[in-house]
């Protein structure tokens, strides 16, 4: 039965990506990849952890679409010019050859998921994790104060 | 039964379509885009490992998270860059990046 | 054991005074960078004395009885001295370490070459007043003096030879330091080409030591050299003899010597007399152990001996008061070099000593002529007795110390070398009697013309002008004589900085022989003595040689004075071998000619190979790596898919060799 | 606890400034003034934490190894906030903004190199990153900075994805993220997912080494940034990142050293073989110095292939030496930049007469890249080719011997047009001093460690004896 449910999901997911990857409508693949990560969520869920799954939605799925869109209007991208053939084919080599590289390297066989509920994952997240999560705060900081920099206009 | 086998070549396979994306994409946001695929991949591996193998630390749910943070910090550190090329160029083609070579 | 651990400074302090000339130099207003320099040699001068103070007690005690030498007291724990800094290392491989190593004679030499440089660096603080490049000239000076302390300490010869270059350099560019004359380009080129030929051989000899001993550290090649084979050993020694040779301008690598007087003449007093070219001999005894070992001393004794006797015989030929100086410490080196050869090794480093002394003080004091009288030329200096009284008694002093009056300094260092010659050579010995004639003979033609004769003619000067120097290898009108002085020039005393310069090394030309004299028994050749084969002759085998080297020397004077008191310029020998004198016997020229053919033959031989061969290859190399990095230029596209397909492509050769073991 | 107090500094200061920086728009120069001097309290900070021995809030490990970073991540930032002092107002639109970046740049370098888990050592390093994007796109007046920052980013960020993904097949393996715990895992064995894991995460940290194939961005990246930034570049993540790496194969790899080695020398030769030969045709010398800098990155990899302390140490002395010679060559730029000189062979020609000191600082700075004896880029070269040999590595040593010559020759070309060429523009230049200054000190430590290495050496070597003991 999950097999199933697991399935459907993965095989959403992929398609999402494979829509947000061929797509050349980039508005189009960013609501694709707005889907892909909505999917993700659920399969946060399966792997039993809702607090994942709920920061998944709300960040990947909502926020990072949404300023994807933003930037897609501000500068004015509509559809993107497909890649050359030539460069595809390599390319799609390339990445049949890494995917196959990978996949022969990975199969791991266990069964049972351990779920963990959201008290576990903050307890551990302000214990062990203290350290980690300050530096997150001033990477989110830094970025914040990048993208001001870089972004806004200057007054000549 | 779903084993960990199948999370993990979930995210492999993912992982391939979004390196696809970002060889052949030819728009700077829709590689950006492609790049957000591929750090989920690894999200994914993350908590599945953790789900499946690491029932009394769970890092790799912890390192998820983070990963989630950390995507939405480079995204926005990347559009701010882009602006600055817009402003320059016009457009975030990747056409548009070719001059420097050699 | 205080002076001994703080004896890093002493060559530090020179180098730190160099940095601060060099950097701060026009900050340094007027003479101020002179007496900074000067102080900064003061402090090096004391703790060298300090150092010798030390060594003194420290070293093992000798004493003579009956004609033999015997060990009074060994050395305190502790001697010789040694100090020691990493400074390459390798892994697993012995490095190279910075060492101090003080001994004896290191004691002794860096005392002397600290007190010699003190007085020169105070000399030179109203000679060189008013140049132009005032504090630069302070700042070689004292980079020289670095240099030269830090060669004589050196406890391993891979910094001796660093600090060997360094003074090589500071020669250089301090005979060079008049740039602007094309005879000082021409001299600092000729003595350049000279000493660094020469010093090839320092570093073949090193290697080919290092390839054999494995080390470079001077007390374990002392130990180990009666390891090497008899062939090795003179192999090793004979090429760091070529290289001493043209430092201390020997023959046949004399030329570069009565050239590099261009220079400064505190620079010629301090490099080009008493020490820079004295660390030829320093180096040749350093290598004493080997060069005995390869039976190869005959060949140092032989060439001592006969630049002692070529140079003094040259030397009245010459009008120039610093050439005829020059011509002077060929000769004098070649006395050490003849008593090194003929185990006479604490003899030569006793002529050391008091040749630096008594040297400095003639060049100084011919400085202080050339100061007072602004000429060069012996025969237009007028009568400077009169003028230039303190110059007159100093030189004086240094003339009777360069002939070997007793009891001048001189004369003791250079009578022993003789002495102990006559016991292994009689005909070396010979040659020196022979040589110290002549030395009597220039030295007093130079002073009496000099000092008691009125403003002359100079006999050679009018022919002089605007002809070619082929000794320089200079066409005509590039290397005029110095003008002469105007008819009416009243000389004049010089400064007082520069008659207390005289006066000290005066005063150390007149005491310094003393303490190797049987007056003092030989205390200085005991604090020496090496403990093996090297001589010592006992006071009562001396007395004889004392008295023929004093009849010599005042024959020597005798028939100088004779000649030149009364009618100076007469022309007395015949004319050709006055020319031949003064072209120097013609050395000088046929190196440039036979440096110049010879330089043509492996153009001429090599000269199809190198069109047809090298050429070609060394092109075709060339062509295709930069072929190679054009091409390479197309993978760098700008493209950034591109870019990120290589990414892909290494993370795939990754993945694949991270999977498959290896 | 010291330094903790060192990362609070940093941290905090960064805030500080990024708080302070709109108000004092007009002083910049204050802000610069303050970075100096917290990346001076954190340097001596980083000389006091040599001899902890502490695990901070169970992720930072503060050790020699931590206090070599601090000390040389701390020395780089401040010699790039000082040379911001020159002209603080010409970094256009955030002056005061810049040194926040440069704070939390080092940073980051420093909680990678000390990390001892994956999560804080990718939060270390993307920090890190972050930082170096945003300084490689500060001079956004100029089209090439866009352009070269851009390209920098989006190739930056697959590398992170390579790394990350590495660092979670390497999780999948080992069924932890400690590198202790990873250790004894591997320990028994290596499994295939952990060896992959690895090269993956190679990937990435060879992208922030500018190691070939992974090195596609730096020339764009270089030219684009201001000299200054492209001292940051050259400087900042190649020390966290090349320190980073010996925390990785010496705590939690080391099981696997001898194949990772493999690995990283196939790079390395890579990328001084190409990098050399790239560098050769260059005319515009932040473009040269770039592609330089990946051939220096390849020696530097090749002691690192070496592993052991002194294959370690030799790299820790070709940083050292690298960042004094490669830094202080694009400060010599930013000189020369401020006043009038542009970034190329032909604007350079005749330096020798317009700016006589600068031209010397150039001539030894070179030189040392280029490793002539004397210069500590001789001896830094030395150790690493010594370390090779001890390896016994004679094909590599030998072509890396060769390839250093291409380095002679294109340096020498720059030194030529510096020195023989004349002028175009005669006049003499008007150098800022305080530009010169640091110059001149970045000079003067490339000699002085040239001819006296001894004691650099060896406090680079207990360090990483240390590191490897514990």
């Amino acid at each position: 039965m999950s097999l199933v449910a697991f399935a459907i999901l993965a095989g959403l997911i992929l398609a999402g990506a494979l829509v947000v990857v061929f797509s050349s409508n980039i508005v189009r693949a960013a609501v694709a990849l707005a889907f892909t990560f909505f999917l993700i969520a659920g399969l946060y869920f399966m792997l039993g952890s809702p607090m994942l799954a709920v920061v998944q939605f709300a960040v990947n799925a909502a926020a990072i679409p949404i300023l994807t869109l933003f930037i897609i209007m501000m500068t004015r991208s509509r559809s993107v010019r497909p890649a050359s053939g030539i460069f595809v084919l390599v390319a799609l080599a390339v990445v049949i050859a890494f995917a196959g590289g990978l996949w022969a390297y990975l199969g791991a066989a266990e069964t049972q998921v351990f779920p963990v509920s959201p008290e576990g994952i903050g307890l551990r997240l302000l214990s062990v994790t203290l350290f980690p999560f300050e530096v997150a705060s001033v990477l989110l900081l830094l970025a914040m104060v990048g993208a001001i920099v870089l972004a806004r206009r200057v007054e000549e | 039964m779903i084993t960990l086998g199948h999370y993990l070549t979930l995210s492999a396979v993912l992982f391939a379509i979004g390196l696809f994306g970002v060889l052949t994409k030819r728009n700077v946001i829709a590689v950006l885009m492609s790049v957000e695929i591929l750090l989920n991949a690894a999200a994914i591996a993350f908590a599945a490992t953790a789900a499946y193998r690491d029932p009394l630390f769970f890092s790799g749910q912890l390192f998820a998270l983070f990963i989630i943070v950390v995507a939405a910090a480079e995204l926005s550190i990347g559009f701010a860059i882009l602006l600055t090329l817009y402003r320059h160029a016009g457009s975030v083609s990747t056409d548009v990046i070719e001059e420097m070579r050699g | 054991m205080i002076y001994a651990n703080l004896s890093y400074w002493i060559p530090l302090l020179p180098f730190l005074g160099f940095l601060m000339l060099i950097l701060l130099g026009p900050l340094f207003r007027g003479r101020l960078s002179g007496w900074f320099a000067t102080l900064t040699m003061a402090l090096v001068a004391f703790l060298a004395l300090g150092l010798l103070a030390e060594a003194l007690r420290a070293a093992p005690q000798w004493r003579l009885v009956g004609g033999e030498v015997e060990l009074a007291r060994g050395a305190l724990s502790g001697f010789p001295f040694r100090l020691e800094w990493p400074w390459l290392s390798i892994q697993g491989e012995a490095g190279i370490s910075l060492t101090f190593y003080i001994d004896q004679l290191a004691a002794l030499v860096v005392a002397m070459v600290a007190v010699a440089s003190l007085f020169i660096h105070l000399f030179s603080i109203g000679y060189m007043d008013g140049e132009a490049r005032y504090p630069t000239f302070f700042a070689y000076l004292q980079l020289f003096t670095a240099a030269m302390l830090t060669f004589v300490m050196a406890g391993n010869f891979f910094i001796a030879l660093l600090a060997w270059e360094v003074m090589g350099l500071m020669s250089y560019l301090l005979i060079g330091f008049y740039y602007k004359k094309k005879t000082a380009q021409a001299a600092m080129k000729k003595a350049f080409l000279t000493t660094k030929l020469a010093d090839l051989g320092f570093m073949l000899g090193l290697f080919w030591l290092y390839k054999e001993l494995g080390t470079f550290d001077l007390a374990t090649v002392a130990e180990k050299a009666a390891l090497l084979a008899v062939p090795v050993a003179s192999g090793i020694g004979l090429l760091v003899f070529v290289a001493a040779i043209g430092k201390s301008a020997q023959f046949p690598l004399h030329v570069w010597l009565l050239d590099a007087m261009e220079g400064p003449t505190p620079v010629s007093a301090m490099i080009h007399a008493a020490t820079m070219v004295a660390a030829g001999v320093y180096l040749t005894g350093r290598f004493y152990p080997v060069l005995e070992q390869g039976q190869a001393l005959g060949y140092v004794a032989w060439i001592g001996g006969i630049t002692a006797l070529f140079a003094a015989v040259l030397a009245p030929a010459f009008a120039d008061v610093k050439k005829i100086m020059a011509w002077s410490t060929v000769s004098q080196l070649g006395y050490m070099f003849l008593g090194l050869g003929v185990f006479g090794w604490a003899a030569a480093m006793f002529h050391l000593l008091t040749h630096a002394f008594f040297k400095a003080l003639l060049f100084l004091g011919s400085g202080s002529m050339i100061h007072g009288s602004k000429t060069q030329d012996i025969f237009e200096m007028n009568r400077l007795g009169r003028y230039m009284p303190w110059t007159w008694v100093t030189f004086a002093v240094g003339a009777l110390a360069l002939i070997g009056v007793p009891p001048f300094a001189g004369f003791w260092s250079k009578d022993l070398i003789l002495d102990v010659a006559k016991e292994h050579a009689p005909v070396l010995w010979f040659i020196g009697m022979v040589a110290a004639f002549f030395t009597a003979f220039y030295t007093t033609r130079m002073f009496v013309i000099a000092f008691h004769h009125p403003s002359l003619p100079s006999p050679w000067k009018a022919a002089a002008w605007n002809k070619d120097c082929p000794e320089l290898n200079l066409k005509a009108g590039d290397c005029p004589p110095d003008p002469a002085p105007e008819p009416d020039h009243k000389p004049h005393e010089s400064g007082a900085e520069m008659i207390i310069a005289l006066v000290a090394l005066a005063a150390l030309s007149l005491i310094v022989g003393f303490w190797g004299s049987p007056l003092f028994g030989q205390s200085l050749l005991l604090f020496l003595y090496p403990g093996e084969a090297p001589e010592i002759i006992p006071a009562s085998k001396l007395f004889g040689g004392y008295v023929i080297g004093t009849l010599v020397a005042l024959a020597g004077i005798a028939v100088a004075w004779g000649l030149y008191a009364r009618d100076p310029l007469k022309q007395r020998a015949p004319l050709w071998l006055t020319q031949a004198l003064q072209r120097r016997l013609y050395i000088d020229e046929f190196y440039y000619r036979v440096v110049a053919e010879v330089a043509q033959w492996p153009t001429k031989a090599l000269w199809l190979l190198d069109t047809y061969v090298v050429d070609v290859v060394v092109d075709a190399v060339g062509y295709v790596t930069m072929i190679t990095g054009q091409a390479l230029r197309y993978l760098q596209s700008g493209k950034l898919a591109v870019y990120a397909l290589y990414i892909a492509l290494g993370a795939l050769a990754l993945v694949f060799l991270g999977g498959a073991r290896w | 606890m010291i330094t903790f107090l060192a990362v609070v500094l940093l941290a905090v200061g960064g805030m500080l400034v990024a708080m302070a920086a709109p108000l004092l728009d007009r002083r910049a120069d204050v802000l610069a003034g303050v970075t100096v001097a917290i990346f001076g309290v954190t340097a001596i900070m980083g000389a006091l934490a040599y001899s902890e021995r502490v695990l901070i809030l169970a992720s930072l490990e503060a050790g020699p190894l931590t206090g070599l970073a601090l000390v040389l991540l701390s020395v780089a930032g401040l010699a790039v906030a000082w040379s911001g002092l020159t002209r603080p107002q010409s970094l256009k639109g955030g002056p005061g903004e810049f040194y926040a970046f440069l704070l939390w740049g080092v940073l980051g370098g420093v909680l990678l190199v000390g990390a001892n888990n994956l999560l804080l050592f990718f939060l270390g390093l993307e920090l890190s990153s972050y930082a170096t994007y945003v300084i490689a796109a500060y001079d956004r007046d100029r089209r090439e900075s866009a352009e070269g920052a851009t390209k920098y980013m989006v190739l930056g960020a697959l590398g992170s994805a390579f790394l990350l993904y590495g660092f979670a097949l390497i999780y999948a393996a080992t069924g932890s993220i400690y590198l202790d715990a990873i250790r004894q895992s591997l320990a028994d064995g290596v499994p295939t997912l952990a060896r992959v894991g690895f090269a993956l995460a190679l990937v990435g940290l060879g992208f922030k080494l500018a190691l070939v194939p992974f090195h596609a961005w730096v020339p764009d990246a270089y030219q684009g940034a201001r000299p200054l930034g492209g001292a940051f570049l050259a400087s900042v993540p190649k020390i966290a990142v090349a320190l980073g790496l010996i925390t990785l194969l010496g705590r939690g790899f080391f099981p696997m050293n001898s194949e990772a080695g493999g690995w990283i020398l196939g790079l390395a030769f890579l990328s001084f073989v190409l990098g050399n030969l790239w560098a050769l045709p260059q005319e515009n010398i932040k473009r040269l110095l770039a592609y330089s800098t990946v051939g220096h990155m390849g020696y530097l990899a090749l002691g690192l292939a070496v592993g052991g302390a002194f294959g370690y140490a030799s790299a820790g002395f070709y940083l050292l030496a690298y960042l004094l010679a490669g830094a202080g060559a694009f400060f010599a730029l930013e000189a020369a930049e401020a006043a009038g000189v542009p970034s190329t062979l032909e604007g350079w020609k005749g330096l020798g007469r317009r700016a006589p000191l600068l031209a010397a600082l150039v001539a030894l700075l070179f030189l040392s890249l280029a490793g002539v004896p004397l210069l500590a880029g001789f001896l830094a070269k030395l150790y690493v080719f010594a370390a090779a040999a001890k390896a016994g590595w004679y094909g590599v040593l030998v072509v890396a011997v060769l390839t250093t010559v291409l380095g002679y020759f294109y340096y020498f070309k720059v030194l030529a047009a510096v020195f023989l060429d004349a002028p175009k523009d005669a006049g003499a230049l008007n150098v800022s001093p305080s530009a010169v200054a640091l110059v001149f000190v970045f000079a003067g430590l490339s000699l002085l460690f040239g001819v006296w290495p001894g004691a650099a050496f060896s406090v680079i070597e207990r360090a990483f004896s240390v590191f490897l003991g514990a």
